[in-house]
């Protein structure tokens, strides 16, 4: 960090300091992962130069849905119902689509009662940044089992939990999610540059990642404790991104790196470390698949694709946000309205 | 009565017997808009299955010269064209009233009244006959019913045949062979030279001159264009499914830009959580933005509702109702969602209801809506109902709208810096319980706000804190009174009364109007007064207090406007006893009149 | 006042400001369990955030001799153990009371008030001293004003020991550690000699013999318990969750078979949806099967609610209510979804409601809720709320059911035999609205039927036809007015009344009950009349004939429960009028009184 | 048909007749897939000699969900809310596991607004057999598409569906089913032994059967239609199911043929087509997937384990079905309670 803070410029592209991106004082218990994601998405927005005021927070309900409140105190948010936030999201983002969507959820918000909006908003390639704080557990509600904890895993209270855990990377990829990629609270290498790709990718952005909750999942039986995740956790690749405004001049090593050119600017740089192509969706469905198998969590990003129309260009919406339009722009004429009338008289 | 003498002219109430997906919607379309075409005040119930082929559907077209369009209990003539209803459809015939069947093959003696005349028309050997495409047959054997109806009772074949240009415009092989059958089942009743003294239809020139035909689901629709909606979300269920099929087929006229883009997006959402989810984030967003839906829909839009009462998100829901509880019956009418609507989610809330009692309001109130819910910066509803919304009726013309948009407290960048740079989410500024609002997209340092179903002070921060908590809940319950003056009043028709009062709401206003007039005609007048919203305002206090006996026409179970009302209007609790009318048949004049009077 | 001269005993209000996760939760247990040891009726309030650590949180301990256990708002003495929100808490405490805090730092000098004493005792100081192990330091420095309260109070050291072995039994060395952090309070004020004139409390010998101490949901898992539950679905939400975890706990003592097997299932659905149609498949195939929610579950649930009724599925649903709309105050307390429960769902519903008032009565009525709902068919709801729910009160202990399980109508094979090898679903026989009903599993060839939330005849046949349906509903109706009879009555409490009357249900009875007891003093006698279930059958039409001012107490905004019964009282509706107290704290008496007479 | 009549016996193993299988009269339109998909459930409980009076039918809402009232008049039948069935059956089959629950289903109910619900039953490998109707379409709503409706395909109204298809073989593999077949309603000799299958497995069996909405999903630019559905299949195996009760006698290829001895009696006999090994969940995965690819509908048992738990076994519910225990057997002694109230004095 240190080391870090001395490089780091004071301001950034757009003239912003990293205090511009800070939010409202956390409420997380002491060490909670999801404050460590918060960091990240900090630093991802600050490097990006993202303008807060573009971006809008979306979130549904959870210890992980109250973050989006301790970042970027500029932007819009939005902290909804349980569940709902793949919806909600869905709704602003098709009515103002210029917006810079961020969305955080929790694994019970999303595997549990939100899944089969969370599986539709990836149907429909709905541009935004959709990370879930991964704990394995419902913190707010005091540790109960989520539907991503893991088979056999124990918690706090002693109960042992009998189902498989759904793995919402594999899920998001069959889904037809455009962007999938796993990481961990505590790295913020990996996830910091990941987000930043995340935000300028055009369509879903899946992140899954996995967010040790101290308080109630961090203890021995728990396959998401802090040491679980360390353990188990296997990356992919080692990830850059360069944004528009910056040279890329990091190292690249042809056959071993991959290049991808975001569709809405800047550009990630993949360092392999396993021979895994994230553009190749079976590949990428049997890379997790072989992971789980293996005990581990696969991480890094998992699978990218920048060919496909997001939500409001499949919608073939203008390019003046709905929200913006006008009167004159909506309201049809009383000349419009006479030949209606007419047409109900025959 | 006197209608055996002299047969009534332009007061005739037709029923037709199909089965479903039997193309009987086309022949019943045809007869209802020659009728409309002859100038006679007219409406068209379809009362039809829960099904897409083969089950029983009836169809009633109703002339009515006085202009009375509710359904009549009463039927002068049945059309008999479905052989698994035939003996129960013989005996709904009124005595001294017509039976039209197919006697391709004869009757069943036992389905022989003595008191009602018998017309026969072979429309199976005839269209066996004539139509050579066996596919058509089974079809068109309806339209025969339609030229035989039309000869009997005076419509001409001229007018049938501009409808069915009318209808099919550019298909001319269909429109040729519907008019074959047609001509088939007037010529049959021509040749037959039968005559009946049921009622005639006489034309009456620019009769409807001023009046249009359609259907509220439409009315809605097109109403919801002229209001500025963008975002629509929807999940389809019946009988809301064709309002937002309306805006499908009707929107791109409107709505495309200099590039072939939308000015709308119409989202198919995978269910209603996610529908009405869709409507908050596209109102939070900025966007005028609703939703249709159904009592099941609306049941699992309740969580979302109260997300958006309390985070104070406009939006508009349109709620077709339907016979409940649960499944109930999807394809009949009630008012019975009115509790759900109005006190909707947990917690306390009250809800801005619009409540169209026909196709002009129906309309009015769609595109008002948005005015509504943006100045209110709540959800509102437009409560309708199947009879109102699916059903083909009479209206005067949509008036084009009388004002421009009303965004209400909607803040623009320029309006933050001209209030010196300040700007609080849910601070109460002119004491009517309505705060300013910005929207995403406004760069304003100050716009941005953090909006939250959870606690929250005046500037949309987190609080738990309990006198904050206690005065946003007086805030928003003084926000409902203040709509109390703005939504629409209700329209009082006085007149020698004795002391007896009406009320009503929606679709049960055409059928009371009419029950009124019945009542009039006993010596018992009474006064009317029709509910156009919740809150209710206006002269409804007056009115209970100058009437001693006051009946709320319902269709429902429980008397839920009565509950309203009386809680509202705890003096007069007493006075107000519900007309609980809720079988899911439209509402007749005739089922009020004899709750309140007895039976004749 | 009085009190000021001879310091009152065994009448002491404390609140303790701490914050979350800090441990306090046992701390306040250990002080609130040893005022109940001595003999002295108290209540124990938790006043926590919707947040896991660091947030503020208070408790408030009431020792009244006199037996009221609702809060007070009059604090006697105020605990300042959390400097986060120290500036405001010095304010809470009332003229002449006492603040103790911790004095390892100096208080800054703006929060001395004059008006109130101050003691010191310096926890962080004392346990960084004599607590080895640096991360107990954070959680055991609560127990040290433990030790100071008991002494200032007159706690004998030996009961607070007693108490803590009570708690932490096999845990010996947690027991030490505490006991010694409580101690180090103790011999603080004993070594300071400081004395306190509030108030003090005095051992009542047998004082509490024939009382239990527990919580609301403790209360209601026990009672489903011996309710005879055994499928129990739920989803977690803050204030419902201990409910089912405490079932979690204690059921497998109970329920395990020669095998090990389980005569339960505790199923953690994924959402409430699937919570509630687990419930009713559940219901359907003959299982007591129950669930327990708040607020937005309860929203969640309303389609399958309305299928519960329709199907008549009886089903158990525990509503444990918390502050609303929306997410609202997920940590605070209100009655504001009595809406919900009573009419929840799209068209027309009528839903039993019963209401305990405390923690023996929870008991009762959630065994008591599996008869109903057996013996009527129909979802049953117990209407708590967080106050009661989560807090520790007093009771009488829990009776053992007086009766065996009433499993209504449901049919053997040699039921069915036995009445003719005939069955009929929906068939009213009785005339009491309530059908006779078989389950999966029973093998006669005439037992099964096809349930379904469309609309269906008396053998559960698919019907569309409009009387079918209208019987339909009406005989729902009559079921609900069948239920009139059976549920728990109103219990009346009378007095020198002055023809005012006071109506409370739920966790507004206890401040009732004593807010009646002062407004006495005042010269305004009372009566006073519990509901305990809707709907509401009883002296409640006596009463209100007989009262003509009515008070009824509602934690709510909008007088939910005011709006049912002037609906079903018309004639007296504007007798009753509601005091809506909803600021999401637990009702204190002084509110009401405030609300009713004015401040003083 | 006819040949097949003659060859049948009149009364089946429990001496019911075909005819004791039936149910009321359909309302389908003529032709509709759902229909023959009746007449296969009842040919298969007729085969197996399954009891009517040990199954239980249950339902969503729309026209697919309407058909468990035209079988098994004598079985009990619950036609529930739309889009959760999966959990109605959960409740159900819980309270009494010793009912056979035959759940019936459409796209929309499942696919749509039953998604999440569907997903956890699957999880929790409740004992079912889970038939979805699919035809790609809301028959009962008269047309819109469903989220089984291809990309590209084109409505009866005119509009063209811009979403990605969801599979649900391949989301249920990814859930965990345990028994996943694919079939078409007009190919009775592999959907009926499948349906035969289904019912003696011990865990969520999901049929996912394609079949076509004549009325609005049957025309030109349907990818659900008669047409299109006979161009797509494409079979991995035939399939025989032998009872418990008959000897084993079909002919049996070594290598070729695939024995499976179901957890609640009876024989797959498995006929292989294609290189599949429907034991191997990362191949039935694949398979799916490569099918979609080449366009085609891989139809036929997809993936089987008969090794896992029930949910009610895994639940560790007693043998007595929960809804037969009596109150000696529930509810606990005075003297419990005494115990309890003593606790609370403390
Ligand atoms: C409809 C509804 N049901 C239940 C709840 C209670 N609830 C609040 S947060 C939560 C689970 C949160 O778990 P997760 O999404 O994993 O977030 P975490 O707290 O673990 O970060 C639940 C069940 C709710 N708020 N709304
Ligand atoms: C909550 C709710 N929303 C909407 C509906 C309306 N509805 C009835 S059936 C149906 C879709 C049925 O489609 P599918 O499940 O594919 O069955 P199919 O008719 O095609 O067999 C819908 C949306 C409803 N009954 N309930
Ligand atoms: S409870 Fe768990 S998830 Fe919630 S803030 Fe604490 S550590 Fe984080
Ligand atoms: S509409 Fe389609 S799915 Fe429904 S019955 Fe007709 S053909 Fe079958
Ligand atoms: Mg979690
Ligand atoms: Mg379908």
């Amino acid at each position: 960090m240190t080391e870090a803070a001395r490089l780091e410029p004071q301001v950034n592209h757009i003239h912003l300091a990293k205090k511009d991106y800070e939010g409202a004082e956390s409420t997380m218990c002491k060490g909670c992962g999801h404050d460590a994601i918060t960091a990240s998405i900090i630093t991802a927005c600050y490097e990006s130069s993202i303008d807060p005021r573009r971006v809008v927070k979306l979130s549904g309900i959870g210890c992980s849905s109250k973050t989006t409140n301790y970042f970027m105190n500029q932007s819009f948010g939005f902290n909804g119902t349980h569940g709902r936030m793949a919806a909600l999201a869905t709704g602003a983002g098709v009515a103002n689509h210029h917006m810079l969507p961020i969305g955080v959820s929790g694994d019970g918000d999303t595997a549990s009662i939100g899944l089969g909006n969370f599986a539709h908003m990836i149907r429909r390639n709905l541009r935004i940044t959709y990370i879930v704080e991964n704990n394995g557990v419902y913190g707010l509600t005091k540790g109960q089992f989520s539907a991503t904890a893991d088979k056999g895993s124990r918690a706090k209270k002693g109960w042992v939990n009998p189902w498989n855990a759904i793995d919402l990377a594999s899920l998001a990829i069959l889904m037809g999610a455009t962007f999938v990629a796993r990481s961990f609270s505590g790295d913020r290498k990996q996830l910091a540059p990941l987000v930043q790709a995340a935000m300028n990718h055009n369509g879903t952005a899946v992140l899954d990642v996995l967010s040790p909750c101290v308080t109630f999942n961090n203890h021995e039986g728990s396959t998401k404790s802090l040491k679980g995740i360390r353990e188990m956790k296997d990356d992919l690749n080692e990830i850059d991104f360069i944004p528009e405004f910056e040279p890329i001049d990091v190292e690249y090593a042809p056959g071993k790196d991959l290049r991808v050119r975001m569709h809405d600017g800047g550009t990630v740089v993949l360092h392999k470390l396993k021979d895994h192509d994230p553009t190749d969706r079976v590949q990428a469905m049997s890379v997790v698949e072989q992971g789980m198998h293996e005990g581990k969590f696969v991480t890094g990003l998992i699978y990218i694709d920048e060919t496909q129309p997001d939500f409001a260009t499949q919608e073939n919406v203008c390019d003046t946000p709905l929200s913006m339009l006008s009167e004159a722009e909506l309201r049809p004429s009383a000349k419009d309205l006479a030949l209606i009338n007419e047409s109900f008289m025959r | 009565m006197a209608e055996m003498d002299t047969p009534p002219v332009n007061d005739v109430n037709i029923c037709v017997a199909t089965a479903n997906g039997s193309g009987s919607a086309s022949s019943n379309q045809i007869l209802y808009k020659s009728v409309f075409k002859m100038g006679i005040p007219c409406s068209g119930k379809n009362l039809f299955p829960s099904n897409i082929q083969g089950l029983p559907t009836w169809y009633f077209i109703r002339a009515s010269e006085k202009g009375y369009l509710g359904r009549k209990d009463a039927i002068d003539v049945m059309v008999l064209f479905n052989d698994d209803t035939l003996a129960a459809d013989v005996k709904k015939v009124r005595a001294g009233g017509l039976i039209l069947y197919d006697d391709s093959r004869p009757l069943p003696p036992a389905l022989v009244r003595k008191d009602v005349s018998y017309i026969g028309v072979p429309a199976e050997n005839l269209v066996k006959e004539h139509i050579k495409a066996p596919q058509l047959r089974a079809k068109q054997r309806n339209m025969v019913y339609v030229g035989a109806v039309g000869k009997l009772f005076g419509i001409p074949m001229g007018i049938m045949q501009e409808v069915l240009e009318d209808t099919f415009g550019n298909k001319p092989a269909v429109i040729e062979s519907n008019l074959q059958c047609i001509e088939l089942g007037y010529k049959h009743i021509e040749k037959l030279g039968t005559a009946q003294d049921v009622g005639f239809l006489k034309a009456v020139p620019n009769g409807n001159k001023h009046k249009i035909m359609t259907e509220g689901n439409t009315a809605c629709a097109v109403g919801a264009i002229f209001g500025g909606a963008t975002v629509v979300t929807w999940y389809p269920i019946t009988p809301s499914s064709s309002l937002v099929e309306e805006m499908i087929e009707r929107i791109p006229a409107f709505r495309r830009d200099e590039h072939g883009k939308n000015r709308y997006a119409i989202v198919q959402a995978e269910d209603e959580l996610a529908a009405v989810s869709m409507l908050v984030g596209a109102g939070f967003a900025g966007a005028r933005a609703m939703t249709s839906t159904a009592g099941p829909g609306l049941s699992l839009m309740q969580e979302s509702i109260g997300l958006a009462y309390f985070v104070e998100v406009p939006g508009v829901i349109f709620v077709i109702q339907r016979g409940g509880p649960s499944t109930g019956l999807p394809t009949r009418t009630q008012q019975s969602d009115i509790t759900l609507m109005h006190q909707g989610s947990h917690g306390d809330t009250r809800h801005i209801v619009l409540i169209p009692h026909d196709n002009s309001s129906a309309f009015d109130m769609a595109w008002q809506a948005f005015d509504v819910a943006d100045r209110f910066q709540t959800p509102v509803f437009v409560m309708m109902d199947l009879d109102l919304g699916m059903n083909m009726s009479l209206s005067a013309p949509f008036a084009m709208p009388d004002r421009p948009f009303d965004r209400g407290k909607l803040l623009s960048e320029a309006d933050i810096k001209a209030q010196g740079d300040k700007f609080s989410r849910y601070l109460d500024l002119d004491g009517d319980g309505i705060p300013q609002r910005t929207i995403p997209g406004n760069l304003h340092p100050a716009a941005a706000y953090f909006a939250r179903g959870s606690g929250h002070d005046e500037q949309a921060r987190y609080s738990e804190d309990h006198i904050v908590y206690r005065k946003l809940l007086e805030r928003l319950r003084r926000k409902y009174e203040t709509a109390r003056e703005y939504v629409p009043k209700p329209i009082v028709y006085n007149g020698a009364s004795t002391g007896m009062g009406l009320m009503s709401f929606g679709s049960s206003y055409e059928p009371t109007r009419e029950a009124r007039d019945i009542m009039a005609t006993r010596g018992k007048a009474a006064d009317h007064l029709l509910l156009r919203a919740l809150p209710v305002n206006g002269d409804v206090r007056d009115f209970l207090a100058s009437h001693k006996e006051i009946y709320l026409i319902e269709q429902n179970r429980d008397g839920q406007m009565t509950q309203i009302l009386r809680d509202e209007f705890p003096e007069y609790a007493a006075r107000i006893k519900p007309v609980c009318l809720f079988d899911g048949m439209p509402l007749a004049a005739g089922d009020i009149v004899e709750s309140i009077l007895g039976g004749n």
